[in-house]
């Protein structure tokens, strides 16, 4: 049998076959495509002989089938693709590990006025490092559940004023400010450094 | 031995199964059993053949003799018919024809010579035989690679799966150390000695945390707390006496006020904020 | 919590789970994949935590799992991967109807040699064929990522030794070169004393 003959008598075999069959043909293309198919794509595998409401169907038992599998079915705007479900990113992760990202020294220097000049307003952040705090670098870090505001300052603008969290401390392992590295020491070691 | 691959009527083996191509509109499929080539066709003929091997392959495999036993005589002929008939299409030929022809020549005529005479014991080298070494790996190779060309293959026969991965579902977020913190407190310290104005006094943590504590204890409570309510005592002394001084600090840098309506009434405290953002 | 001790905690739950839980990081994980993955790399994907003996058992546990599904897990040379099977391929051809690389006798002839008579010359090539090799032909096989240069003969001009890659075993769905089809052998043997 020519290849021909066979993928027509194959194809056939399918069309005329249960839903099961159907979508089992749908789990193959989807699972093999590298871009997402809009249902007139999917069509076309079928040879224009399946409509698109049988179609869609389908692709939504489909996601539903797979709704407790490592995969999710989902209908982007190009069309329907399959996508590894976020909670196995981490393991996929350990394969190709990337480095990971750092902060700036900007946002560094600001948490460190924070965490232990705290509670600080903006403007007592930006004397100390003797330049203006980019509103980002506040929103960074209030964004990370690192730093919130926790009153106000009665002066002019009732500036905000900036203290570390609860999450602060736990993501860095630490039980209270209290277990930061004490300043007196960074001092001194800057002295020595310095003293030469 | 064969009396000559000519006279052999037996049927050809067919060396490619697909059409060959087409000639007239008429597929072929086989090579022609005979010497007669349509004109035209011998572009093909070449075109199919891989090489001078090939083409002796096909005249051997034609005539079912054996590759082993091979009729130098004929088979020579019936190579340069072939080789001639090419030429006189005025085909280019590739030079790996004609040496084959010398080699084909050379070795009918040594058959035609008698064998040098060589110790008792020692078989004399067929003339043939690098010929037929030649072939044999010639053909097992050919069949190798139909074999190769049978086996699955990616892209043409299966696709490899490779299911969308969204990076972006997974957000990296920089790890920060308390030595980067210490780090960039040196940084700071460094800073502010370019600018002396700015001096970065010396304080006890513990207090400016607690000047935290308090004003989150304050917010939380909508901005207004019973001086007493501050205090656990069972946190002991020392914490209570830090706790009361970043009470008077968070006092001194207006941050909370401190009111009594008079003598022994309860002391409150309330955010110096409060009065504009009443909850 | 931060992304880091999300990852840690996640994996501790999946690696004190059922034999369930780490086949469905597997599945994630081999689905995604961009290459197969060994059994050592999927060691990596556990923190090393899960034993190659462990692991091995759980893939054919899915392979066999996988076995009445469109998809196969296949185990080839440089590892596991999922596969679609044969039969769907005439589907998935009509989204692409571009035709998947025929090769020439030429190139197959070629690569014939190159795999079973590795590490060969082009020289080498050419004496097998009997004629030249076209310079395309090879790097066609190198552009296919099936054919690299491992090393130089020391002769004149030093010419590169071609051997086969472990992508063409990949390809062709094999875990090493003892898998290939065995050569033929040919018809007669050879009896000089019957020469003549």
């Amino acid at each position: 049998m020519s290849a021909v003959s066979l993928d027509k008598a194959l194809s056939d075999a399918v069309l005329s076959g249960t839903p099961a069959d159907l979508k089992r043909v749908l789990e193959a293309v989807l699972l093999s495509a590298r871009t997402p198919l809009s249902v007139l794509e999917l069509r076309k595998v079928f040879d224009d002989r399946i409509g698109a409401d049988v179609l869609r169907a389908l692709l939504e038992e489909l996601r539903q089938e797979w709704s407790t599998r490592p995969l999710e079915l989902l209908s982007v705007a190009s069309g329907w693709r399959f996508r590894t479900r976020a909670e196995f990113m981490p393991f996929l992760e350990r394969l190709n590990p990337e480095k990971p990202p750092r902060y700036s020294r900007a946002v560094l220097e600001t948490l460190a006025i924070i965490a232990y000049r705290q509670p600080v307003t903006r403007g007592d952040i930006e004397d100390i490092r003797g330049v203006t705090v980019a509103t980002q670098v506040i929103r960074l870090l209030e964004e990370r559940g690192w730093v919130d505001v926790v009153g106000h300052r009665d002066t002019p603008g009732r500036p905000g004023l900036l203290a570390t969290t609860r999450k602060f401390l736990d993501d860095l392992g630490l039980r209270s400010l209290a277990e930061l590295p004490p300043l007196q020491q960074i001092n001194s070691t800057l002295d020595l450094a310095d003293g030469q | 031995m064969s009396d000559s691959v000519t006279a052999t009527t037996a049927e050809a083996v067919p060396v490619v199964v697909s059409p060959l191509a087409r000639i007239y509109g008429q597929p072929l499929t086989q090579l022609p059993l005979d010497l007669y080539i349509p004109p035209d066709a011998m572009a093909v003929m070449l075109d199919a053949f891989e090489g001078p091997l090939d083409l002796l392959l096909y005249l051997i495999r034609k005539a079912n003799v054996n590759v082993l036993d091979i009729p130098m005589a004929p088979l020579t002929e019936q190579y340069l018919l072939y080789v001639e008939a090419m030429r006189s299409q005025n085909l280019e030929l590739a030079a790996d024809y004609l040496v084959m022809a010398a080699m084909l020549i050379e070795i009918k005529s040594r058959m035609l010579l008698p064998r040098p005479k060589v110790d008792a014991g020692d078989e004399a080298e067929d003339p043939r035989a690098e010929l037929v070494r030649r072939l044999v790996e010639y053909e097992q190779m050919k069949l190798a690679g139909h074999g190769l060309n049978e086996l699955p293959q990616a892209e043409r026969d299966f696709e490899w799966v490779e299911v969308w991965v969204e990076k972006t579902l997974l957000r990296r977020l920089p790890e920060v150390s308390t030595l980067d913190l210490q780090e960039a407190w040196r940084g700071i310290l460094r800073q502010a000695r370019l600018h002396t104005h700015h001096m970065v006094q010396r304080e006890e943590l513990s207090v400016r945390e607690h000047m935290t504590l308090i004003l989150r204890q304050l917010r939380d409570a909508g901005g207004f707390v019973e001086f007493g309510d501050l205090f656990d005592p069972q946190q002991g002394a020392p914490v209570l006496v830090v706790h009361f001084l970043a009470l008077l600090e968070l006092a001194r840098e207006h941050l909370l006020e401190v009111t009594q309506v008079e003598v022994f009434a309860p002391i409150y405290l309330r955010l110096s904020d409060e009065r504009s953002e009443p909850r």
